[in-house]
């Protein structure tokens, strides 16, 4: 069965390192807050200018002074703190965030994201996504396998405009998990119930399979 | 003490002209100076450039300038939520430059610190980098980024004493002191203006000097964009 | 949060080891880590770079590392009142890099912020231009000047929480919470150290992911180069 | 009679404009602070990070939080504000604080300056002397007009390493006040009793005498 959204963010929640700070892309990355586990700890940045960001308010508590980056009303946990854009930046683009989770449109096979643009279509822009896959030491992209038409968002190379080069290190999606490496897309587990044949013909990219490729625990 | 109070929103915008560059503190709606662009929507200027994050929503925020064809050209990191100015850009008839958002942050920072250019990795490989120079540091590509300013900048803080000091609140802070910085004129709205000496010398996010004129705002609505709660 | 607290001087200064470069905040005698200095100078760690506005006096702060000869290279702004130091720096035994007090800051911020190189005025048709690519920008010559980083960051903050969030008081701000940024490993002390949650949000300086270790400092003896007073 | 190093202060003064922020060197250029004319509104900004400086504390107030770019312990006004180095220099170079007055050991007709380091001597370094110098919109040297063995320190060309280049627009010395024009220093005033013959001939450089020369009002 391939993932939801749920599972694949659970899956990626697996991927994180105890004591890291981490930012969470709009979508599917957002999820992953809701499965830490246990004896990990993180603490989440949110560009706009908070780190230690907490749950949603409780209704009849939302501070229009206390948003997140996709403009939610947030709160904070004790040891927070609030900072303006460039300091936000500076923690980001000085690698101090350990790990982005993001969203994408299309991932290349060196690494590429496309996730801000569509020719012919309105353009919303970048916001600080640019920034972030031109930074983190770590990239995990959170995304469906393929398009609403059915078309791999797994590529040789990517048809979009992109939005960093070389970046992503790891690609978890509804039906496998996928490491960039050098010499291409290395998959490393399946969804449960998923074959090799499966993932191969949603694939528009070569994938290296070597040996024995598990399930994913979800 | 350089008083930089004055009486009223009228004196705040006092030599606002057509054609001027903008710069606008606030990310979405959060922290944005509400009382100067409702009166600047209210005022016959137009063929302005506006730097902000972001363009408001259709009738909030920076939208009230392009519903009246106020702006003639965008600069900003995300521009979502707003059909006026999908219609205004697809048209042809708004330029729009996007631009990443720390960059953003950043080059306003430099605007305001006098430093003219400066190299980060962001954007390289993509459009944004076309144009620019390119220089490997740390065996990364690293693409050149220059300074912004403008003619005025204006931004809101939370608290603010009369020698122009700022305070901010929560994450309405963003990018309103970079811009501070970065306007030959600065105007800084406020929720409470206090007198100079009431605010802690050690607790000021925004020192005065970079601010010409404050005032308390008359109102704020202060708009939530996306209210995302859990119940009891 | 993360927790930053380690228990004494001995686990902050674990992996500190001869040649690494290392950042101390502080301006003249204000605001220097005065506990990791001290403990520092009973290290048998030499041939170190130090960074640092200033170089200490002769028997206080980072004068007790030239006494005992640990370090090899300063990179300060301004290196008077420090015999020793001068004795070093004449016989050649010290390398001296002197740079300007703003390049000096805006360096260290650059280093912690990924931004590689920037463009400043500071220092044009100077020795320190000797080498330095040079540009013109609004019609004024600037020079490039690159980031600085450093294997360990020691800077001293008044208040601080185990998340390693720091708040300064007074001037003794100044280079601190740049040299947070620009430390591979930065330790922090504190003259309070308390749990995290105790601080606002919204008044710290310095937030904790800029800081790896952070501890109360033992004793504070704080010494005043200029005690400039007027009679009451 | 040729002015003392007060008089110096208190001629410079006299050039403060109303509601303008003002950076002043170690020296003579401290004392500018007690010559304020009635009815000029400055504020003092010291590039170790404080704006709103005050006078220095009572006897037993002395902060050692609390000091000057002298490394002089010092108050604050109402309404001063604290910050770090980047933000210090940020307003000096980014040209928010409007007028520098420094010492020198030399000036050069065409405005360079000459202030940090004697070759061969313990050289103390530039501290925020080349910021300053390469930013501020206004630059007034305050010094005395010749060196101790007589010399003058005006003169065509530095012979010292510079510290900045293009950047002095007026000095003030004991004798004259000179301003910086592009055809090179132009006699402005003269010392109470002090013959433009005096000065031409304790100045190296050549000096543009246009009309009357009216002494300093000290």
């Amino acid at each position: 069965m391939a993932l939801d959204k749920k599972q694949i963010a659970q899956r990626i929640a697996q991927d994180l390192e105890h004591n890291t700070y981490v930012n969470l892309g709009i979508g599917i990355p957002t999820l992953v807050a809701n499965y830490i586990p246990k004896g990990i700890n993180v603490e989440f940045q949110s560009e706009n200018g908070v780190l230690g960001m907490g749950p949603f308010p409780f209704e009849g508590e939302e501070d229009p002074d206390m948003i997140n980056a996709g403009k939610q009303t947030i709160t904070t946990l004790p040891g927070a703190v609030i900072f303006d854009s460039a300091i936000s930046f500076a923690m980001i683009r000085g690698r101090h965030v350990q790990l982005t989770v993001l969203g994408a449109m299309e991932v290349s096979e060196n690494g590429d994201i496309s996730n801000w643009k569509i020719p012919g279509k309105m353009v919303k822009g970048m916001g600080g996504a640019m920034d972030l896959v031109a930074s983190a030491e770590n990239i995990i992209v959170a995304m469906m396998h393929t398009n609403r038409k059915g078309e791999s968002k797994i590529l040789k190379k990517c048809t979009l405009p992109i939005t960093g080069v070389n970046c992503v290190k790891k690609v978890v999606t509804n039906l496998a998990v996928l490491e960039v490496t050098k010499n291409g897309f290395k998959l490393l587990e399946r969804a449960p119930g998923i074959s090799i044949n499966e993932i191969k013909s949603a694939t528009e990219a070569d994938l290296i399979i070597e040996g024995e490729i598990p399930e994913m625990d979800v | 003490m350089i008083n930089k109070a004055v009486n009223n929103i009228k004196e705040a915008l006092l030599g606002v002209e057509s054609n001027m560059t903008f710069m606008f503190g606030g990310f979405g709606l959060s922290g944005i100076p509400e009382n100067a662009i409702n009166a600047l929507s209210k005022k016959d200027i137009f063929g302005l450039t506006c730097i902000s994050n972001n363009a408001g929503i259709d009738d909030f925020g920076l939208g009230l300038l392009l519903q009246r064809k106020q702006i003639k050209k965008m600069i900003s990191s995300y521009v979502g939520e707003n059909a006026e100015f999908e219609k205004q850009m697809l048209s042809g008839e708004l330029e729009v430059d996007l631009i990443p958002q720390g960059s953003l942050a950043e080059r306003c920072r430099a605007g305001g610190a006098g430093i003219p250019a400066f190299f980060t990795p962001a954007g390289y490989g993509t459009e944004v980098s076309y144009g620019k120079e390119v220089r490997e540091y740390n065996g990364k590509p690293h693409i050149l980024e220059t300074a912004l300013i403008a003619d005025f900048a204006f931004v809101k803080a939370w608290k603010g004493d009369t020698a122009g000091n700022l305070i901010f609140r929560g994450t309405a802070r963003n990018f309103n002191p970079l811009m501070a910085m970065a306007g030959k004129i600065t105007v800084a709205e406020v929720e409470e203006l206090v007198p100079a000496g009431e605010l802690d010398p050690n607790q000021i996010h925004t020192p005065g000097i970079f601010v010409q004129r404050i005032f308390k705002g008359e109102k704020y609505e202060k708009r939530i964009e996306q209210r995302t709660i859990i119940k009891r």
